[in-house]
């Protein structure tokens, strides 16, 4: 397995945010993850990150344990996370904002070319770069931030409610362009979602948390026809 | 419109050179419930901010009930009767629910400050009326069986309803409500739409900004679209979902081919 | 920590239920204790220690201290971290100096009226600058320390610049039916003592009624969020400069006894040292109890007095308290009696 | 009077910016800042005044003894007050705790006299009607070229972004790889060399002594306030406002009143615009 979750669990204070989760990735799939607030989807991605402790389980990533590794070791055995909100540095400017997601790499013509190849996905942040990020639209910040993501390279991007506060149409292209960096690039994704019919479409699987725990996973396609899900989450 | 309780009067507001809100005007008519919908950075939070005083704008005024409020300090707004509530979950976290909303009836206090303080027998009674009243709000928002509990310790979907309970409180005339629906599923969407909806039938007029669609089109009277900071539409349900500028700057065409 | 933390909101639940006036079970325990805490020091230690000027001397300074500390920790309820006590007890103790030996007016009609005009001053500085928060607030006052030290300095005629108000006049004596009960002479400390009792029992009385009463509350909730607080029609302002001029009509109050105790006063009295003090008892007793300060000032007072060898050393041993109190005790020596004295928790992070 | 200013500007440039740097990257006020500066200070004048180690060696020497300081503070310290403190007021309450330790040891290790050192160059240059003695030139020119390297090395290296990137999110920060604890401690350093080095230049115009720690804290606080706290331009532009009204003061009024209008005048320009002239609002 790709990417293993095994009964992961975590606390917050006294407050267990998951319980005996166990997950798992294939390499080039786009996993989905829904639920409501405080179900645990952010907790799952902060976990893999190395931002939350487990107070039990284990992660597996390319068949190494991840779970005990420092937040940066984590990200240069190639995951990487695009947290929720559309963090950008709001006073740097987008290119710099871009060179901190290569912090760590070394080799700088790559990391050029990489620049050159983000900048094809996403003409409208090479028009930007010279702005501070905080005064560009809500879709350009979040281009901006999974454009930042990807100039990391790497293998397991990690997207944390990507839709939010966007406009229906921008939505439609952010989900676009998720599918596109899946395909084009081979990187496998997990994409937490509270728009759970978008999520449900663009993605090969998904799981459905309820407070902490796995309520119900399989193909997305099956989901997306599942009476429990429909009422919950989809709202036909 | 006979019937306008809030008037929003060509308000704008700018920050350096940015134009947060250029130019917008709508009524609220009284018992209504009105959304204001947009794009994140569309400048809906700085319209809230707008009509309860917690910024000035630029130009422009808010009336409410035939008087200008614009100017006046929050705290005046809120006395008067508009009172907003905050995106998130804003509460006082190291207080009891119930402790809260007994904080929360400030307003009706009826002693002085040193009445206040040597618990004089108006101050005692006013504890007493705002308990009763306290609990009282609380077991209407289904939240009678936390009132003792800290606030910092409730689930998502209880802080949400203790947000407005303590909003409640205040005894409000407008309610704003900032995105009461984020983070919930479907089913506590509903229930969260029932309570905005028993809220209006208390008599209190409501006007909420909110990202999820299917509930403002649900709930609402009206919707004001903004975009950019320009109001481009303003109408019911029905007739926002067929405009055209809403449709191009805001919805989108139908689903487009997504997925693989 | 996140265990302390619970532990900690649990029993301010509990605080919530006598603060808005319910079963008095607690608060009647409350009581118990105070009244036992006041019986010491009016009458167990003048019998025990009566003899001792020097021990007396020591236990008044610690009770004048606590008073002036607990300004502070009314400023630390409305979420304020004020540096400025020490100023507003120059202030104070500058008003009573002047007064009495200026115009002639007996010590305990410029007790009240220092206070007043540290509070009414106070109340005029605090209403812009309360606007600030965190850091820029606790950065202001600080500077407002120094300020007030060189108002004194320059003062010219009225504050006597650098050489100070010296041979400020005793307090007259207290008598009843023309007894005199309390004789104010430089022979006898015991006096001085019971005044600084009497100001402590108070201030302590004063202290927990506020916090109890809806004005407390009122306090608690600027602490946890000013904006809400004023979407529900709080009037911001208002309530925090009122707390700001508790606080220096406190400080106030402390630098005029200290004037009339010591007979002097330079501009020197208070620097940005007591300042930090003050705040320092607060932390040091814990912020979530209305006996914190207290605690916190007769502490440190006495146990320097016990420790003559390394008085020398009192900044640098207060300087490592205060960092070892916030790495290892960031809630006060009183949370470690938590559960006996859960009662008088008033005030939670 | 105006060359005084400038000499005065640009050292507290350089304090104004350790400051900031640290307020920014740690949310920490470094109520410590002042005794840093002092015991810049004093480090120049037993390397260079006592043992006459050259003085530029002698300033090299400053960095590392501060850098250090500043190290060990975030290290050891504050890093733990971040994980488990409950209140904003704890890390507060810690800075000024490490202010106290500093200038208490400082004045039992240096004693309470006022030092000076020799002067480093001697000469005087003739600029229009204003004399400028070749020690302050050479202590403008120093403090100007450290304060633009500094600004060059936040602005165009990738460990100046990695501090810019830390100050404006923590989280984040963590997410593209940063080893944010060490960035932070070297972040911290780096605030306290500016301090000891601000302190070791200016040792060769007016002295030092172990009493000097918090008038120079509130000297940077002014600055900052003045500015805008957390604002690289802010600072600098406190410094120069501050160094010239200092300086102009001190030359028509005795020093304490000039610095009672100053306190003065800062309230009133609080009441006024509480984020300072480059400032956010303050949240």
């Amino acid at each position: 397995m790709y990417f293993e979750f095994k009964n992961v669990s975590v606390h917050y204070d006294k407050v267990q945010a998951l319980q005996n989760v166990t997950l798992n990735l294939e390499q080039g799939e786009i996993v989905a993850l829904i639920g409501a607030n405080g179900a645990g989807k952010t907790s799952t991605l902060r976990a893999i990150t190395a931002l939350a402790k487990l107070s039990s389980g284990e992660i597996w990533f390319g068949g190494k344990r991840i779970d005990r590794l420092e937040p940066a070791a984590v990200v240069a055995l190639g995951v990487s996370m695009v947290p929720e909100g559309r963090h950008v540095y709001p006073f740097m400017s987008v290119k710099d904002n871009l060179l901190m997601g290569a912090y760590l790499r070394r080799d700088k013509n790559d990391v050029k070319r990489d620049l050159d190849r983000v900048f094809m996905r996403f003409p409208r942040v090479r028009e930007r770069l010279k702005q501070q990020a905080g005064s560009l639209s809500g879709g350009e910040q979040q281009m901006v931030v999974i454009s930042r993501a990807l100039m990391a390279k790497p293998k397991l991007l990690l997207l944390d409610e990507p839709s939010l506060g966007l406009a229906p149409m921008v939505v439609r292209d952010i989900a676009r362009a998720i599918v596109e960096i899946n395909r084009d690039e081979g990187i496998s994704i997990i994409l937490v979602e509270q728009n759970s019919r978008m999520a449900l479409k663009i993605s090969h699987r998904g799981y459905a948390l309820e407070t902490g725990r796995i309520a119900l996973t399989g193909k997305s396609t099956d989901l997306l026809n599942d009476d429990h899900i429909r009422k919950l989450y989809l709202g036909a | 419109m006979t019937l306008a309780i809030l008037e929003v009067q060509g308000i704008t507001k700018r920050f350096g050179g940015l134009t947060a809100v250029n130019d917008v005007s709508f009524v609220v008519e009284k018992e209504a419930i009105l959304s204001v919908i947009g794009p994140n950075g569309a400048g809906k939070s700085t319209l809230f901010k707008l009509i309860s005083s917690f910024l000035p704008p630029t130009f422009g005024q808010v009336s409410y009930e035939g008087h200008r409020i614009t100017g006046l300090s929050p705290h005046e707004v809120a006395r008067r009767g508009v009172v907003r509530t905050f995106q998130e979950t804003s509460i006082f976290k190291e207080m009891t629910a119930l402790q809260n909303v007994v904080v929360a009836h400030h307003l009706r206090c009826r002693a002085s400050s040193f009445g206040l303080y040597f618990s004089s027998a108006t101050a005692r009674a006013d504890e007493e009326r705002f308990r009763k009243s306290a609990t009282e709000i609380l077991v209407y928002l289904g939240l009678g069986p936390v009132k003792n509990a800290l606030a910092r310790n409730l689930p998502h979907g209880h802080l949400r309803a203790l947000g407005i309970a303590v909003a409640m409180a205040a005894e409000p005339k407008v309610l704003l409500l900032d995105e009461p629906f984020a983070g919930m599923n479907i089913e506590e969407t509903e229930a969260a739409v029932k309570l905005v909806r028993g809220v209006r039938e208390r008599g209190v007029t409501v006007i909420l900004v909110e990202h999820d669609m299917s509930a403002v089109m649900r709930i609402s009277d009206r919707i004001v679209v903004l975009n950019f900071g320009i109001k481009i539409a303003e109408g019911t349900p029905a007739e926002i979902q067929k405009n055209e500028a809403v449709i191009e700057a805001y919805l989108g065409r139908a689903d487009d081919e997504l997925g693989h | 920590m996140g265990l302390d933390r619970h532990e900690t909101a649990r029993h301010s639940a509990a605080e919530g239920a006598v603060a808005i006036g319910q079963t008095d079970q607690l608060a009647s325990g409350r009581k118990l204790r105070f009244a036992a805490f006041a019986l010491i020091m009016f009458l167990v230690i003048p019998i025990l220690l009566g003899r001792s000027p020097y021990f007396i001397t020591v236990l008044t300074n610690g009770a004048v201290l606590s008073f002036i500390s607990m300004g502070v920790w009314i400023t630390f309820s409305i979420g304020r971290m004020n540096l400025a006590q020490g100023a507003f007890a120059l202030v104070g103790g500058y008003a009573a100096a002047i007064l009495s030996t200026r115009y002639g007016i007996s010590f305990w009609l410029c007790l009240p009226v220092s206070g007043l005009v540290s509070a009414a001053l106070g109340a005029i500085i605090g209403w812009p600058v309360l606007r600030l928060k965190g850091v820029y607030f606790a950065m202001t006052t600080l500077s407002l320390t120094e300020a007030i030290r060189l108002l004194a300095l320059n003062g010219g005629d009225i504050t006597k610049g650098a050489t100070g108000i010296v041979n400020i006049p005793r307090p007259g004596p207290i008598s009843i039916f023309g007894i005199t009960i309390l004789r104010f002479d430089g022979a006898n400390p015991l006096p001085y003592y019971f005044l600084a009792c009497t100001l402590l029992v108070l201030g302590i009385l004063g202290v927990w009624r506020l916090s109890a009463s809806r004005l407390g509350w009122v306090f608690r909730s600027l602490r946890q969020n000013e904006d809400l607080a004023t979407s529900i029609g709080i009037n911001v302002a208002k309530y925090r400069v009122m707390a700001f001029a508790i606080c220096c009509f406190m400080g106030g109050i402390g630098g005029a006894f200290f004037a009339a105790f010591h007979q002097n006063i330079y501009p020197a009295t208070y620097t940005i040292a007591d300042s930090v003090n003050f705040m320092l008892y607060c932390f040091l007793g814990g912020l979530a109890y209305i006996f914190g300060p207290a605690v916190g000032a007769f502490l440190l007072v006495i146990s320097f007095e016990l420790l003559h060898a390394v008085q020398d050393y009192q900044t640098l041993i207060y300087g490592l308290l205060m960092i070892a109190c916030m790495l290892w005790l960031p809630n006060g020596i009183l949370s470690l009696g938590r559960i006996h004295f859960r009662q008088r928790k008033n005030l939670v992070s | 009077m105006l060359v005084n200013g400038v000499v005065l500007a640009v050292n507290y440039a350089l304090i104004a910016l350790g400051i900031t740097l640290i307020f920014s990257i740690m949310n920490i006020l470094n109520f410590a800042h002042g005794q840093m500066f002092m015991i810049g200070g004093f480090v120049v004048y037993y390397l260079y005044g006592i043992f006459r180690i050259n003085y530029f060696v002698s300033l090299i020497a400053v960095v590392i003894v501060l850098g250090t300081i500043g190290w060990c503070f975030e290290t050891f310290f504050f890093r733990r007050i971040r994980k488990i403190a409950t209140r904003e007021e704890n890390s507060m309450l810690l800075a000024v705790g490490t202010a106290l330790l500093l200038e208490n040891l400082a004045l039992s290790i240096f004693g309470e006299k006022q030092r000076g050192v020799p002067p480093v160059v001697t000469g005087v240059f003739r600029i229009g009607n204003a004399y400028l003695p070749a020690g302050r030139l050479l202590v403008m020119i120093l403090a100007l070229a450290l304060v633009i390297g500094l600004l060059l090395l936040v602005q165009y290296t990738k460990w100046g972004r990695a501090m810019r990137a830390l100050a404006q999110d923590r989280e984040v920060t963590h997410l593209m790889g940063v080893n944010v604890d060490r960035v932070a401690a070297y972040g911290f350093g780096l605030g306290a060399a500016l301090a000891g080095l601000a302190g070791g230049l200016l040792v060769t115009v007016f002295g030092v002594n172990s009493g000097v720690g918090n008038v120079y804290s509130i000297k940077a606080f002014i600055m900052i306030m003045i500015g805008g706290a957390g604002v690289v331009p802010g600072a600098i532009l406190g410094a120069i406002v501050l160094g010239f009204v200092e300086a102009i003061g001190y030359q028509l009024l005795p020093g304490s009143i000039t610095y009672l209008l100053i306190f003065i005048a800062l309230i009133v320009f609080l009441i006024f615009r509480p984020q300072g002239l480059l400032g956010k609002p303050w949240g």
